[in-house]
């Protein structure tokens, strides 16, 4: 952790904007350049800032989970867009699709999405665990 | 009751033998006698058949894919063979529960003296090569740990594992031989082979399957010069010396010559290698027997002179030959049997047993010494003894053997003189003259350890007496197995004053005279001759381990040096051999010649990556090394970039970035980036190296000139957004079209993160434990 | 059931991922891993009798048609080796519940071993060469974590031989992959053994094959590929080492056969000689490296080389027979390598050391630990004594073991007469240590008595090694 | 331009095998992590190159009109970045734990 006032108030800064920047590439990435690594990598980078600038007990306070769960609850998402494709009576990680209309806007919601958010889930996971452990280790 | 039940049946009881042992106690051995009597009961029951000419063979099916099958023969010689194992076998029962009583092994001594039971009559009776390997393998096994009873000693377990290793070599031979000769041969079964016998010895394998199988049967029977783990093996308690080495394992080595020989027997080879290397043991240990006064070791090797006998009887071949071989065999067998565990007895009441330290046993030992000199005379080939016969028909077959009789009789007669001479070193000495204190109060054995010496002494005598007993029933039969074609002949005790009868007169004189010279032999030839012939061999079986263990220290030095760098060097150096050679000499080497369709500004970028390497290898500081390494890392992003790989760049833009972070939280907390320090390897690393590179160019090269079909990216344009719903084709092959590498990739991703995390943190966990006491 | 072949890698991947949401809890981890172990047991021998009774079974992942999409196949070679791994993964889960302690348990053992037995059997069941890399880097990281988890000294210099050597593994394997990918613009193995053939080139075939013989071969621990194995696998708790030295060097094994009977059978009477050549040193070296031991780990590390040669032998003469050979081999070497790596843990357990010095007295004290050695030495050294010298010293360093840690005295105790020597095992961990030891031992004896079965199996799977017609139908649906 | 991509993937692979042939376990590392990227840039090469647009289907089209670059080794790559990474920062812990517990002096094996 670096103590410096300038790091702090900028991460104060960047930080949502880290993690809106990342939502907004992990949600194009189906269409357009982006997806779930490339947005968990860059979600993460907004916790790793937090973490180096106001310490990782803070970072791991603001997350409120363990990476380590976060880990494994983005494999779990990942299986169950599998599952869900087997329940369809498709073969394991088929895709499924259904285009509700909500608000006026067209939402395409497929299993691959879950499936892309087990990635997120994993990529920030991982990162955390290796920053925060990093880190900690001083 | 069939026989593949009767073989198996020792190894049935002997599982429960440690159940019997505690339960009879000391009444065990009486208990457990019935298995191996009962047996020899049901081999007797075959005595008219086989008496009548006939032979017996059943054969289960085991593994009939690769024709193996529990396939069993009685035939004259197995029979006999059996008959041998499972009678003496019963006396021996009887003799260790005496021997070993109250000792806390005991259950496992049963236990596995049954299982050895089992295993000689399997070999004996099998007719499967394979079956017979296995059982004769196993011989080898209990016959291990039967020698190495006395485990808690160093001595024993080196006598077990010589023994285990010289039969395991023999073993392995014989095995290569059994398989050649079934190819050769066509069949597994040897009742099969003999009549391809013609096949098999003009076989080209056949050299080749006599000497593995002789290999095989010399270790085994303690053939010179592999017999010095015989002696040796007297470590074992003497009930096992008594049944190993007097009737059942050694002599399997001469059962699976006489039971080969109507296969391999008749030719030059087989009569030269048999005949020799018999007649040289014969001679060899029957004067080593003189040279030690532990009467185990004298009886040891007159054990193993009686083997080379045997083996030289059967490689030469003719009818007389043959019966001598069997008749000698039982006669050996009996009194043999009946030696060591007299031997034993005096040992087991006496507290020693060498003839030195003994004198005067016969008033308080009387049952002892009674049989034990019947066994004797046996041994010492006097007349109306069993023992007479055999060396009669010995002599009488040296005379036949027209290649070279006078060589052979006169090793025959050398041999039969030391043996007298032996017969009286363990009789005379510890009976006779004046009594001497030994460490223990001698008194008489109990029954069950003299039992065994009076039967197999008295049947010595008896067979003696009446030699047609046994002749019709089955020597005949036995030796007729042994040469394959049926023999005719009728045992006597008296042949008329002829040639072999003078000779026996010699024999004896001559013995008489040695025992008489022993003490001055043991002081002057004696020690040198033990050098040559008993020391020099098992200096040779140690000097061929040691060097087996130096060579495999030092290739292991170089091999498994323990050097990640040498590691990494072998396995780079074979790959560029292994890449390379096919490359020059079979795809070909092309080297591109258009290289006009390559922007400016991609040279440069091409030059700025080699210059990043490079300076990324000859970095002395961490930090000149990581910059440079995020230099290469965002150049490759730009060629992905460049080359229409939008994801890919911003992804290897993210990596490289966490890269050079990683790396540089890491190098903070670490000392520098020395070196290589020498020249020389800093030299073959680059010449290493550069010739990986090479080769990973020009297979590129070789690789760009086949015309490559991108079908499968047609298939992915068309029905990324039609079926997957998706525009960036990339992200849709990610997690749709090949969802699930992407599975896997988050699989690796999610245990790396918790392995870096356990590697951090465990490690302050364990501290804490070790700490606090817990681990 | 249509999704048979997606369970090997589901349910294991399912269990990690349920640890990982119960990370420090070890007694959830243990029992969700215990039930994990079941379940996939159940799954694989489903699996087998399936492929026994109706052939070779695809599965084509998100419903897409091979070779597009990625394609999961079982034959009966892959089956077998699945139901091996089943097995195992049992057994040495219920032996670790004694042997791996409580912080290492807490730490995710049981999801970390869970996805080990996923990468495993995923590169078994993979159709594709780039998922089998996939599946290789699975159990590769895996591996790794297992191998380093605990931070001994040992264990950590171990583990950076292991990991530094099969990231170069790794990276050839990636190598190899382009370049297939560059040949014939396919990764599926299916239809790459169709393309391959059509290669103008057949030299440059032969050439690339040699990227796939030096990966696999590390991965296998082949001559002069194999330094990783003997550096590492006695570092780690036995659990972990079992499991290693029964499963991961065979899916080396398995992933060179698959690729030099499917893929790589253009210049047969090169390549193969090659490996004939690799697999007799492979066989000479591993025993003589075992002589020179005298640790029990080592030892069988060593041995587990040599056995690999002997694997491979078969596919390098390529005839039914040899293969018949390699394949029956393999799942006996699994069951009794395992066992013998079982039994050296708990032969440590109760004389606390694993080198030969220190142990002692086991003959006398534990007999039915020494019947079953007893067995797999004489086992083993069947098995190895076709080849005349290396079975010989396998039974040298096999005895080495027998006299020192059965037959002679316990050092410090040779005149003690009550086994107090030993440490104390609690009855529970006792019985766990030894049910695997002894269902292990069944199966070896059951195998030795009657090999029937194993060996029409064996039979079978050779068969479709040799013509890899029905596996490219069963693939590519023609 | 795959030909110039060749040479530059032999130099990193070179590269990478010297600095894997070294006593320091941090230089192993640095010849890791260029490893990693030789690889990738190989399967990126040998899928062919081109400088036709992004493997993107336009909006309000069911295919591109244009040619696009081929996709699939983009997403091999991409596959293999990822897992690298993960490797890479395993290795690079371990190597840092190893520092701390053993230094750099080989351990005995033989």
């Amino acid at each position: 952790m670096m103590k410096s006032l300038i790091l702090e108030t900028a991460t104060k800064l960047l930080f949502p904007l880290l993690l809106m920047f990342s939502i907004f590439l992990f949600l194009r990435g189906h269409n357009d350049p982006g997806g779930g690594f490339i947005g968990g990598l860059v979600g993460a980078a907004a916790f790793a800032l937090f973490a180096i600038s106001s310490g990782t007990d803070k970072a791991r306070k603001l997350l409120r989970i363990n990476p380590t769960f976060m880990i494994g609850l983005g494999l779990f998402f990942a299986i169950l867009s599998g599952v869900i494709s087997v329940m369809a009576g498709t073969p394991f990680l088929t895709g499924q699709w259904a285009f509700p209309v909500v608000f006026g806007a067209d939402l395409s919601l497929g299993s691959p999405i879950l499936f892309d958010i087990g990635v997120y889930l994993v990529v920030v996971g991982f990162t955390l665990a290796v920053i925060f452990s990093l880190e900690e280790e001083g | 009751m069939s026989v593949l039940v009767a073989v198996l049946l020792g190894f049935v009881v002997a599982v429960f033998a440690p159940w019997i042992s505690r339960l009879l106690k000391d009444s065990a051995g009486w208990a457990l006698a019935i298995v191996p009597a009962g047996l020899f009961a049901y081999f007797a029951s075959f005595l008219p058949l086989i008496a009548s000419g006939e032979t017996f063979r059943e054969s289960t099916p085991w593994v009939p894919y690769i024709n193996i099958h529990f396939s069993f023969y009685i035939d004259g010689l197995s029979l006999l063979f059996a008959l041998i194992i499972s009678g003496i076998g019963t006396f021996i029962v009887i003799y260790g529960g005496g021997y070993l009583k109250g000792d806390r092994d005991i259950a496992r001594f049963y236990l596995s003296l049954l299982m050895f039971m089992g295993s000689m009559l399997g070999v004996v009776l099998s007719d499967n090569l394979l079956t017979l390997f296995i059982f004769w393998e196993l011989t080898s096994f209990t016959s291990y740990l039967l020698i190495g009873y006395y485990h808690e000693k160093a001595a024993s377990r080196r006598a077990a594992l010589q023994a285990l290793l010289v039969t395991g070599t023999g073993g392995l031979a014989m095995l290569g031989g059994v398989i050649l000769m079934a190819l050769a041969g066509g069949s597994m079964e040897i009742t099969e082979l003999v009549n391809e016998a013609d096949v098999i010895r003009e076989h080209g394998f056949y050299i080749a399957i006599l000497i593995l199988v002789c290999a095989g049967a010399f270790t085994k029977s303690a053939q010179f010069p592999f017999h010095y783990w015989l002696p040796a093996a007297m470590e074992a308690p003497t009930p096992v010396s008594a049944y190993l080495h007097s009737a059942t394992m050694v002599k399997a080595g001469v059962y699976l010559l006489a039971r080969f020989n109507p296969i391999l027997g008749g030719t030059d080879w087989w009569l030269w290698l048999v005949t020799g290397f018999g007649a040289v043991t014969m001679v060899v240990s029957a004067w080593l027997a003189l040279s030690f006064t532990d009467m185990k070791r004298v009886l040891a090797y007159s054990t193993v002179m009686a083997l080379g006998t045997l083996v030289m009887l059967i490689g030469m071949g003719h009818p007389y030959a043959m019966q001598a071989m069997v008749v000698f065999l039982l006669g050996h067998s009996l009194y043999k049997g009946a030696l060591f565990m007299m031997a034993g007895s005096v040992d087991h009441e006496a507290g020693t047993r060498d003839v030195l330290l003994l004198g005067g046993l016969r008033k308080v030992m009387p049952y002892t010494f009674a049989f034990g000199t019947i066994a004797a005379l046996s041994m010492a080939g006097i007349p109306l003894f069993l023992g007479f016969i055999g060396k009669e028909l010995v002599y009488e077959a040296a005379l036949g053997f027209s290649p070279a009789p006078v060589l052979i009789i006169i090793a025959a007669v050398l041999a039969n003189i030391a043996l007298v001479a032996s017969s009286g070193i363990v009789i005379i000495r510890p009976f006779f003259g004046e009594f001497k204190e030994t460490p223990k109060h001698v008194h008489e054995a109990p029954v069950s350890m003299w039992i065994g010496p009076a039967v197999l002494g008295v049947l010595s005598l008896v067979f003696g007496f009446l030699p047609f007993l046994l002749s019709d029933y089955i020597m005949v039969p036995a030796a007729s197995a042994v040469a394959g074609v049926p023999l005719e002949f009728y045992l006597a005790i008296w042949h008329g004053i002829n040639l072999p009868l003078i000779l026996s007169v010699v024999t004896l004189l001559g013995g008489i005279l040695v025992y008489k010279a022993w003490d001055n032999l043991r002081g002057s030839v004696m020690p040198g001759y033990k050098t040559a012939f008993a020391t020099l061999p098992e200096a040779a079986y140690d000097f061929s381990l040691n060097s087996m263990l130096s060579v495999a220290y030092w290739q292991t030095l170089l091999f498994q040096s323990g050097n990640l760098r040498y590691y990494v060097m072998t396995i780079v150096g074979f790959t560029v051999l292994l890449v390379g050679y096919p490359l020059v000499s079979k795809a070909g080497i092309y080297i591109p010649v258009d290289w006009s369709d390559i922007h400016f500004y991609e040279w440069l970028l091409a030059g700025l990556m080699i210059a990043g390497v490079l300076a990324a290898a000859t970095a002395r500081s961490g930090l000149i090394a990581v910059i440079s390494l995020g230099v290469v890392g965002y150049s490759i992003a730009l060629i992905y970039l460049l080359f229409s790989a939008p994801d890919l760049a911003i992804t290897q833009m993210l990596v490289e970035t966490l890269t050079v972070i990683l790396v540089a939280l890491v190098l903070i907390k670490l000392p520098g980036v020395p070196r290589e320090p020498s020249p020389v390897g800093r030299a073959r690393n680059i010449v290493i190296a550069v010739s990986a590179g090479l080769m990973v160019t020009l297979t590129l090269f070789a690789a760009f000139t086949v015309p490559f079909d991108p079908f499968m990216a047609g298939y992915f344009t068309e029905n990324s957004y039609v079926i997957a719903h998706g525009r960036n084709i990339v992200n849709v092959i990610l997690v749709d079209f090949r969802a699930l590498d992407t599975l896997g990739e988050i699989t690796v991703l999610a245990v790396a993160g918790v392995g870096i995390f356990a590697l951090i943190k465990l490690h302050n966990a364990v501290k804490q434990a070790k700490e606090e006491g817990k681990i | 059931m249509d999704h048979l072949l997606t369970l090997p890698v589901i349910i294991p991947l399912l269990t990690g991922a349920l640890g990982f949401l119960f990370y420090k809890n070890g007694t959830a981890q243990r029992w969700i891993g215990l039930a994990g172990t079941v379940a996939l047991l159940i799954a694989s021998i489903l699996l087998l009798v399936d492929v026994w009774s109706n052939g070779i079974q695809a599965e084509q992942f998100g419903n897409w048609p091979a070779p597009f999409g990625i394609s999961f196949v079982a034959d009966l070679l892959s089956s077998i080796m699945i139901t091996i791994s089943g097995v195992m993964g049992f057994v040495v889960a219920v032996y670790a519940v004694a042997d791996i302690d409580k912080t290492r348990e807490k730490f995710g053992f049981y999801p970390l071993y869970h996805i080990l037995l996923m990468g495993i059997n995923g590169t078994f069941l993979t159709g594709d060469i780039f998922n089998m890399y996939v599946w290789f880097e699975v159990m590769l990281i895996s591996s790794f974590v297992l191998l380093a988890l605990g931070n001994s000294k040992a264990q950590l210099d171990g583990a950076v031989k292991y990991v530094i050597i099969n990231l170069v593994g790794s990276a050839i394997f990636l190598m190899g992959i382009g370049f297939l990918y560059g040949l014939t613009g396919t990764l599926n193995m299916a239809e790459l053994s169709v393309r391959l053939n059509e290669v103008d080139n057949a030299g440059l075939v032969t050439t690339v094959s040699m990227f796939f013989m030096v990966s696999f071969g590390i991965k296998a621990a082949v001559f002069p590929l194999f330094f990783w194995l003997p550096a590492s696998y006695h570092t780690p708790p036995v659990a972990i080492s079992a499991i290693f030295a029964g499963m991961l060097t065979k899916v080396g094994v398995y992933t060179l056969i698959r690729a030099f009977t499917l893929l790589f059978t253009q210049e047969v009477a090169y390549t193969h000689h090659i490996i004939l050549w690799i697999s007799g040193l492979t066989m000479l070296i591993g025993v003589l490296g075992a002589a020179a031991q005298s640790e029990v780990r080592r030892i069988l590390s060593f041995h587990i080389i040599s056995q690999i040669g002997y694997m491979i032998m078969g596919l390098a003469l390529y005839t039914p027979l040899a293969l018949i050979g390699s394949v029956f081999y393999i799942v006996h070497h699994i069951i009794v390598k395992t066992n013998l790596f079982l039994v050296g843990g708990l032969a440590r357990k109760l004389t606390g050391s694993y080198e030969l010095k220190k142990m002692g007295g086991l003959y006398r004290y534990y007999p039915w630990l020494t019947l079953i050695y007893a067995a797999l030495e004489i086992d083993s050294y069947w098995i190895a004594g076709v080849a005349l010298l290396v079975g010989l010293l396998t039974l040298f360093s096999m005895t080495k073991i027998w006299m020192a840690a059965f037959w002679t005295p316990l050092p410090g105790y040779e005149n003690d007469t009550t086994g107090a020597g030993f440490n104390k095992i609690s009855r529970r961990d006792m019985f766990l240590l030894v049910f695997p030891i002894v269902t292990l031992a069944t199966l070896t004896i059951i195998i030795g008595l009657y090999p029937e079965p194993f060996y029409e199996l064996s039979l079978k799977a050779a068969e479709d090694l040799l013509d890899p017609t029905n596996y490219i139908n069963a693939v590519l649906g023609k | 331009m795959e030909p110039l991509l060749a040479i530059v993937v032999g130099v990193l692979f070179s590269t990478a095998i010297y600095l894997m042939m070294q006593r320091n376990l941090i230089r192993i590392v640095i010849g890791v992590i260029i490893l990693s990227n030789a690889v990738n840039l190989l399967i990126f090469t040998l899928g062919r190159l081109t400088r036709a647009s992004a493997p993107l289907i336009p909006y309000g089209q069911n295919v591109p009109l244009e040619d696009i670059a081929n996709p699939l080794p983009q997403a091999l790559v991409l596959t293999a970045i990822v897992i690298g990474f993960g490797l890479f920062a395993f290795a690079l812990v371990l190597t840092y734990r190893t520092y701390k517990e053993i230094g750099t002096k080989p351990v005995k094996e033989g």
